[in-house]
């Protein structure tokens, strides 16, 4: 699936997006899953109440499942407006 | 209902005046429109503003939908630049169209909050001394409750 | 802060550009425009509106000026118009300006509340059937004790 | 001073404004005298609840003093915006 970071959640990755082959049933399997690669990941994903997940370009929540999803999107909360 | 996400500037005086003209018996058009503000000490040299693009559009859209489902709205607009802004830039802008006042004074409100808070977009704030990201504010999300 | 009690036309549009462009460091700009509604039979041939010179403009401008006592604002902005109107001409608006936009819509909002039951205007609706005089809502009375 | 009507006030009075001279003390003195003069300031005047009055320019209410007031206006609720 895609996996795509923004704002400073990008910064700390070092990238916009990138594919990942994964087995995680769920957004909380797969943020454990990056957290286990890199310092990088666990950076990003140290604080998950400052982060928020949007599965399929829909918010979601880190118990979400991953079955059949194309994309996942981490991000800070949004500033609009 | 127009969405529109995009990097060039816009003309609100245009957007305001072709949405009421698209209107039929609508008796009150309110209009919304945010601007780039400086920093208290002055320095603000750039607002970089970054989104998702795809998602942005379908969020800005259940927005919409949201607002026609609970008020009795003629139409709505919504306008949002993404890119590098600076000072005195307009960001976004938002119009409601309504057979009555209080119904699209509240769409417009709701709207705004909702664009706040569940529009992926996110600012950055460049000065001389570096860039930082905008925080979200408490208020901010505080804001969705009135809403119910 | 700009008063304008008018017979002619006004340009929505110019009139909001224009605003923006005076403003200095306002975050937020908010609109409310009235356009006169046709009747449920589809027959209004006009409405005819009366008012009061002299008391209109010191009127229109003490509501401006409670506002901007009441919230923070930039810039205050009211345009309304007299005489023979015609369904979809715009009657009215009013523009407000703030650094944040609570105070903007807020002010918009009361701004509208003000102008329908303190300003010295008379609405007249005529048809094929004859000529009426609008009768004041008691809903828009009531609309006063939101403000306190 | 001068007396203005406006809306059905004027339509029933007949005449925007005119030149009233009197002792009447207040507003409600005033609306007494002119009331005896012809019916249709009777028929205007019927029911003070259905009129506002504004003195010298400003919304006041029927008890309003008349002392160096230059102008009265009567008029229904006001239907602006």
């Amino acid at each position: 699936m895609d996996v795509l970071y923004f704002a400073w959640v990008r910064e700390r990755i070092g990238e916009p997006r990138e594919h990942v082959e994964t087995g995680a049933r769920t957004v909380r399997e797969l943020v454990e899953e990056l957290r286990g690669r890199e310092d990088r990941y666990a950076a990003a994903f140290a604080d998950l109440d400052a982060l928020r997940v949007a599965v399929d370009q829909e918010l979601a929540d880190f118990d979400a499942p991953l079955k059949n999803v194309r994309e996942v999107a981490f991000f800070p909360p949004m500033t609009g407006g | 209902m127009r969405i529109k996400v995009q990097k060039a500037p816009f003309d609100l005086g245009g957007e305001v005046n072709a949405f009421t003209a698209r209107q039929n018996n609508m008796g009150a058009v309110v209009t919304f429109t945010g601007i780039v503000r400086d920093l208290e000490a002055g320095r603000l040299e750039a607002m970089e503003i970054e989104h998702y693009p795809g998602m942005t559009e379908k969020a800005l859209g259940q927005i919409a939908r949201d607002a026609t489902d609970r008020w009795s709205l003629g139409d709505v607009l919504i306008i949002h630049r993404f890119g590098r802004l600076t000072p005195q830039d307009m960001i976004m802008m938002v119009a409601t169209s309504a057979p009555h006042r209080a119904d699209a004074f509240q769409a417009a409100d709701f709207l705004m909050d909702y664009l706040k808070s569940r529009a992926p977009f996110w600012k950055k704030e460049v000065t001389d001394a570096g860039a930082d990201w905008v925080e979200a504010r408490q208020a901010d999300e505080a804001a969705l409750d009135r809403w119910g």
